[in-house]
């Protein structure tokens, strides 16, 4: 039997092309520029969830990732575009467009800063946790704001997307298409996560960490594991995030944009596999409908919120769906 | 750099390390009591500047405009209390997180429908507005001063308050268990609005002190926030002592990073760039700072172990 | 579809915007993305009001214009640009407040085919090396407000003139833009921390460093606690500025602190000519309030373009391209043009903050530089 | 006789002025079950928590196996061998009842860094979780939600995910809290044939049981060890009598 979370979750999925199918039909690009950002923004909260939902991770400084991966865009973008290397000793590095090596290098960039950061904000727990994250989130903040090289404040412009091999990704429905596929992947790939040994242990290690000690397991590791997996992911999206708005800036780095991507995660409902999906959907929609309504949407936005957290705990999907049910 | 200069700089740590305090007192007592993480706190230290800048700019009077900012913040807290935080208390840190980063979300949009786009005028009384003369030939303007006195006494007053007062005795015993106050016969829904209502206070006081130097503005209190869970952080959460100690902390390596950063690395750098590369890292410094106090000290200088 | 000609860059320009010709018959349409939520929308609802009053003003209605708040978010701005180019296919886009901002959406609107017309930011960039022909700031470039600041300083024989400004480009834009045009010796030169509030630290060293004057550039809330703090220092060295920390919106904040402060801008509510007398007059009249420096510049902005949607269709765009940069239109600064870099050549005037009755404001007294050339316009070729 | 498997040595341990475990030793051996009772208070949870690695000692060893594992953490205790079970049932209650043993039969492999097969189809982990149910009589609760089990089975469950571990030494904190007559009954004699796989030192509060089943007994006062030995010595020595049984009148 079919469970009505996995048939709301198939619908979600099915909706985001449908969307942008219909909008390429109309003649609407903006609208698949839409659909693109709500497939990249999931795919950060997509990321933030296995910290988060899965391994209890209260991270308030994932923006540090986002913020990384869109570096990584922009500074091996720029240097293509100025035909500068980044580096010439020992080895020499030049810049790149193409958008598999990009990813490539925002993953590693960012798993490697995650694997840092996780390190040593692991050793605390609870709020210090929270707080610790969100420290090291404004730390790179303010590198990147003071950092001359790449142009401080001002972010870094790249004015022609980054290529993929067969497909012209300045193409509204093309890059739409790219962003989905490596959402849909990545989905895939945190699903069997959830049910693999490992994603076992690392909930049992949220639900009780003592249970996991005692059969031999140490929850740290998964932790630690789990926190650079996710901050890869992250990552990943920002480099996406970064090659959809052609553009970066320290503003990938702000605590709010820690809190955004929280909210997709929570709008949806924490833990759930699509939650981020409906979240980041929600959260555009919202921007779009109520920026238009009023100069304040914050407010509506704030109240929202509030009546999502206190009323609806599942988020939307645990709204729709019901009860969780434990399944093996 | 002159011993004068040098001085004068620590006080001006320090005068930032006291109104810190004051922010972050009120976080660590409402984290403490009730365990809740409140984001929104710098939202009532906006509340509070905005109050002291409009009854300032009503009635010209300094004195009634801080009164006006304690009221105000206490009341926005106390109703906040009552309608949002007290469903928060046992829900755990996440729905926390989100449900006060939605209030400042509704507080900084409401006060800019209210208040304009445009930051408020709120002046120091003319009477402080002079520098004084210290021992030692250091002038220093009166209005630092009065905010370091101001912020000394309330830390004194709230030490106080918790070991002499029959509220103090119950703030500590909801502290150590929960239960047991209730067990006391304690009304403890009252106690923690009171509590949180203290705390509002105590922001939207520190708020108005500052908001008088500085600009009463929409987004005033988020970087003051994030500076004061820093403080609290480094203290140890729950701590009255450590927040004390953390915002004394904080305020001097923060004034002190950014004078002493960028000379020392013109020592070896280049001047322009020295003093780029040197203010970066002072803006990163408390963040490194408390980084390294969680490594030595995973709950802070002055948080239970448990 | 429409974005592939980003790859054909400028060249093809005009053949991109002519393929979407049908539709509004010798109208234009204006996007203009500004910053009205959050932190700095004061300056984004000027420019929005005074671009609004010129056109209601006009009463042109081939003149059409869509809104959106870009929330001062760089990723939102180009977002907005791709909705207002991909879906509302707008002629022209305008408004954007901040320079980061810009720098974000201008390269890739006019790659597009777009007009961009800055209402208030002139990153140097775009000034320079990066010109392009369907760019036009009908502002300043950033510099200039700087430089004039520099010009003033010497003029008034300071020698050694402390500086300060906010550690990211625009900040170090602008001291580089004063000590270009200033004679003396800086007594002291400090980045301070963006959205820093707290100048103590700053002033204590000021104090220290036997300077003659004080320069600063601290935009926004910045200027507000420095000048408070500045006030009861006891510090007693004049000070000067660009207009941005002395400007309508911002002074009855910053309140007697500011009183007698020089600054530099290429307006005044007090300019002496027919058209600002009668900007002033309107402006007070549409929205009960004095105009800003921002809301003189979306006014100009959008006369700038009713100007020269009389001589030519935006879908042409080389005749439009002309038409705009004719500047023929009664600018609220008085004289104003433009140079080869399609940046203002205009005079910059010293103003001094008084107090008019219960309203603070500013009088013009001196002029600084004239028919001055932004420092970059040699650099641009088409 | 053999070597100890376990072998405790003068472990001490101090909160302030309250001197919690006082110059403990102990020994257990293969076969054995040697069950710990005091009064509360008496320290015995202290003392588990000094021999499971969860609470350091100030001063004194913890032997296993012939090597002292006193500086290892609780997970290198575990893996070592060391199968505890919980005074208040420590589960993960969002599980079923089969996930939380599949989790103890993966701790058992040791090899948790598989991040794609789902593990509940990993044959091999169902049937060693299974076969522990199975011994406990859970297995008609297999795919319940831990959180939704009575009292009684959580305690089950806590020996069930113990033996999925296959431990050479097992630490029971009170396995029959709350079980009940019959199922206090059951448990008993299921231990009484454990003790045949691996050692038991047995942390109880059921008297009954605990005579039943004891090879040894030591009894726990104030943190100190007053008396060592077989169940017919225990209830004769008169220190016992006076310290611990007189106030509970034992049979």
């Amino acid at each position: 039997m079919i469970q009505r979370e996995t048939l709301i979750n198939w619908a979600l999925f099915a909706l985001l092309p449908a969307t942008a199918l219909i909008a390429l039909w109309m003649d609407e690009p903006f609208i698949i520029t839409l659909a693109t950002k709500v497939a990249i923004l999931a795919l950060a909260g997509v990321g933030l969830n296995i910290a988060l939902g899965l391994g209890g991770l209260v991270s308030l400084g994932h923006a540090a990732f986002f913020g990384i991966g869109g570096y990584a865009m922009g500074i091996l973008a720029s240097h293509a575009q100025s035909y500068a290397p980044l580096m010439q000793t020992p080895v020499l590095i030049e810049g790149t467009t193409s958008m598999p090596v990009i990813w490539l290098v925002a993953i590693l960039a960012s798993a490697l800063a995650a694997l840092a950061i996780g390190a040593l904000s692991l050793r605390t727990t609870g709020v210090y946790f929270i707080m610790i994250t969100l420290a090291f989130g404004q730390m790179l903040y303010y590198f990147a704001i003071s950092w001359p090289a790449y142009g401080g404040e001002d972010g870094l412009s790249i004015y022609v997307r980054n290529g993929f091999p067969g497909l012209n990704t300045l193409d509204p429905i093309q890059f739409f298409a790219v962003a989905f596929v490596v959402l849909a992947a990545v989905l895939f790939f945190a699903g069997r996560l959830a049910r693999a040994p490992f994603g076992l242990a690392l909930a049992a290690a949220r639900q009780n960490p003592e249970r996991v000690e005692t059969v031999g397991l140490a929850p740290y590791r998964l932790r630690l594991v789990a926190f650079v997996l996710s901050g890869a992911v992250t990552g990943l999206a920002g480099a996406l995030f970064a090659d959809l708005n052609r553009f970066v800036s320290p503003t990938m780095f702000s605590w709010q944009m820690s809190g955004e991507i929280m909210i997709f995660v929570i709008l949806g409902g924490v833990g759930r596999l699509f939650g981020p999906v409906a979240g980041a959907a929600l959260f555009i929609l919202l921007e779009h409908v109520l920026g238009g309504l009023s100069d304040y949407w914050h407010v509506y936005l704030g109240g929202l919120l509030l009546l999502v957290v206190l009323f609806a705990r599942g988020g939307m999907i645990g709204l729709a769906a019901g009860r969780e049910v434990a399944h093996d | 750099m002159s011993l004068i200069l040098l001085i004068e700089q620590v006080l001006n740590g320090l005068q930032f390390g006291v109104m810190l305090f004051l922010m972050a007192a009120g976080l660590t007592l409402i984290f403490g009591v009730m365990g809740l993480i409140n984001l929104a706190h710098g939202s009532l230290y906006m509340v509070g500047a905005f109050a002291a800048a409009a009854v300032a700019g009503l009635t010209g009077s300094f004195v009634l405009a801080l009164l006006a900012s304690l009221i105000a913040a206490a009341a926005a807290g106390a109703l906040v209390e009552l309608l949002v935080i007290r469903r928060l208390y046992d829900r755990d840190h996440l729905d926390q997180v989100l449900a006060t980063f939605a209030l400042i979300l509704m507080f900084s949009e409401g006060t800019r429908w209210v208040f304009g786009s445009f930051p408020l005028f709120l002046d120091i009384p003319a009477a402080l507005a002079q520098p004084v003369s210290l021992p030692g030939g250091i002038l220093y303007p009166a209005y630092r001063l009065l905010i370091i006195a101001i912020g000394l006494a309330i830390a004194v007053g709230l030490f106080q308050l918790i070991a002499r007062t029959r509220i103090g005795i119950q703030i500590r015993a909801g502290e150590a268990d929960r239960e047991m106050i209730a067990a006391l016969g304690v009304d403890i829904s009252k106690l923690y609005t009171l509590v949180f209502a203290l705390g509002a206070a105590l922001a939207g006081l520190a708020g108005a002190l500052v908001g008088a130097i500085q600009s009463v503005q929409v987004g005033m209190g988020e970087p003051v926030l994030i500076l004061a869970f820093v403080v609290i952080v480094i203290g140890g959460i729950g701590s009255i002592k450590g927040a004390l100690v953390g915002a004394l902390l904080v305020g001097l390596t923060d004034t002190l990073g950014g004078v002493l950063l960028p000379p020392l690395f013109a020592t070896f750098m280049e001047a322009s760039s020295a003093s780029s590369v040197g203010s970066s890292l002072a803006s990163m410094s408390i963040y490194i700072l408390m980084a390294a106090v969680l490594l030595y000290k995973p709950t802070g200088l002055f948080g239970s172990t448990t | 579809m429409k974005l592939k000609s980003i790859i054909l860059a400028a060249g093809l320009c005009a053949m991109a915007t002519g393929g979407f010709a049908a539709g509004h018959e010798g109208g234009v349409k204006v996007g203009m993305i500004t910053t009205l939520s959050g932190g700095g929308a004061g300056l984004g609802i000027d420019v929005r009001d005074g671009f609004m009053l010129a056109a209601k003003m006009a009463g042109n209605d081939k003149l059409e214009v869509v809104i959106e708040d870009d929330q001062r978010k760089p990723e939102i701005a180009v977002q907005l640009a791709d909705k207002m180019i991909q879906s509302e296919k707008v002629d022209v886009l305008t408004g954007i407040i901040w320079s980061n901002l810009a720098m974000a959406v201008v390269p890739a609107a006019v790659a597009q085919g777009k007009f961009y017309l800055s209402p208030n930011a002139g990153p140097s960039q775009l000034a320079g090396k990066g010109c392009n022909p369907l760019y036009f700031n009908v502002a300043w470039q950033n510099d200039a407000l700087h430089e004039a600041a520099g010009a003033y300083a010497s003029d008034t024989g300071y020698q050694n003139t402390f500086i300060l400004a906010p550690n990211y480009p625009a900040g170090q834009d602008a001291l580089t833009g004063f000590k270009r045009f200033f004679k003396g010796e800086p007594a002291g030169e400090i980045y301070t921390q963006l959205g820093q509030t707290d100048y103590a630290a700053e002033l204590a060293q000021i104090r220290a460093s036997g300077a003659d004057s004080v320069f600063f550039f601290l935009p926004g809330g910045m200027g507000i606690s420095f000048l408070k703090q500045y006030a009861s220092s006891g510090i007693d060295l004049p000070v000067v500025g660009p207009a941005f920390s002395f400007d309508q919106g911002i002074l009855q904040a910053v309140g007697e602190a500011a009183l007698g402060v020089k600054n530099t801008s290429q307006w005044s509510k007090d300019l002496d000519n027919a058209a600002n007398v009668e900007f002033v007059a309107a402006f007070e009249a549409e929205y009960g309030r004095l105009p800003s420096l921002y809301a003189s510049q979306g006014y100009d902005t959008a006369n700038l373009l009713l100007s020269a949607m009389g001589k030519a269709d935006v879908k042409d765009a080389d005749a439009f391209r002309a038409a705009l940069a004719e500047a023929d239109f009664a600018s609220v600064r008085g004289d104003f043009k433009f140079g080869t870099n399609q940046h203002p050549v205009q005079d910059y005037y010293v103003r001094e903050v008084i107090k008019e009755g219960d309203v603070f404001t500013n009088k013009v007294i001196a002029t600084s530089l004239t028919d001055h050339v932004d420092a970059y316009a040699a650099e641009c070729s088409y | 006789m053999t070597e100890p498997l376990l072998q405790i040595k003068h472990l001490r341990k101090a909160f302030g002025a309250l001197v919690a475990t006082d110059d403990v030793s102990l020994t257990l051996y293969p076969g054995e079950i040697h069950a710990l009772i005091g009064p509360n208070g008496a320290g015995k949870s202290t003392l588990i928590k000094q021999i499971a690695g969860n609470l350091a000692p100030d001063a004194g060893e913890v032997w296993f196996e012939g090597r002292d594992v006193t500086p290892l953490s609780t997970v290198e205790r575990a893996r070592a061998g060391l199968g505890r079970t919980f005074q208040i049932s420590s589960l993960a209650m969002d599980y079923t009842v089969l996930q939380n043993a599949v989790l103890g039969a993966l701790g058992r492999r040791g090899t948790v860094w598989r991040f794609f097969r789902p593990v509940m189809r990993d044959a091999d982990l169902r049937a060693r979780a299974e076969a522990a149910l199975h011994r406990v009589g859970l297995m008609d609760h297999a795919h319940k939600r831990t959180a939704d089990l009575s009292h009684g089975q959580r305690r089950l469950l806590e020996v069930a995910v113990a033996l999925t571990l296959n431990p050479h030494v097992f630490l029971m904190d009170e396995p029959m809290a709350g079980l009940g007559a019959s199922g206090s009954k059951r448990l008993t004699g299921f231990l009484d044939d454990l003790r045949h796989e691996a050692p038991i030192l047995l942390v109880e509060h059921d008297m009954d049981a605990v005579f039943a089943l004891a090879d040894r007994i030591s009894v726990l006062v104030y943190g100190r060890i007053i008396a060592t030995g077989t169940a017919e010595e225990i209830r004769a020595d008169p220190l016992v009598r006076e310290a611990y049984l007189g106030a509970e009148d034992a049979a």
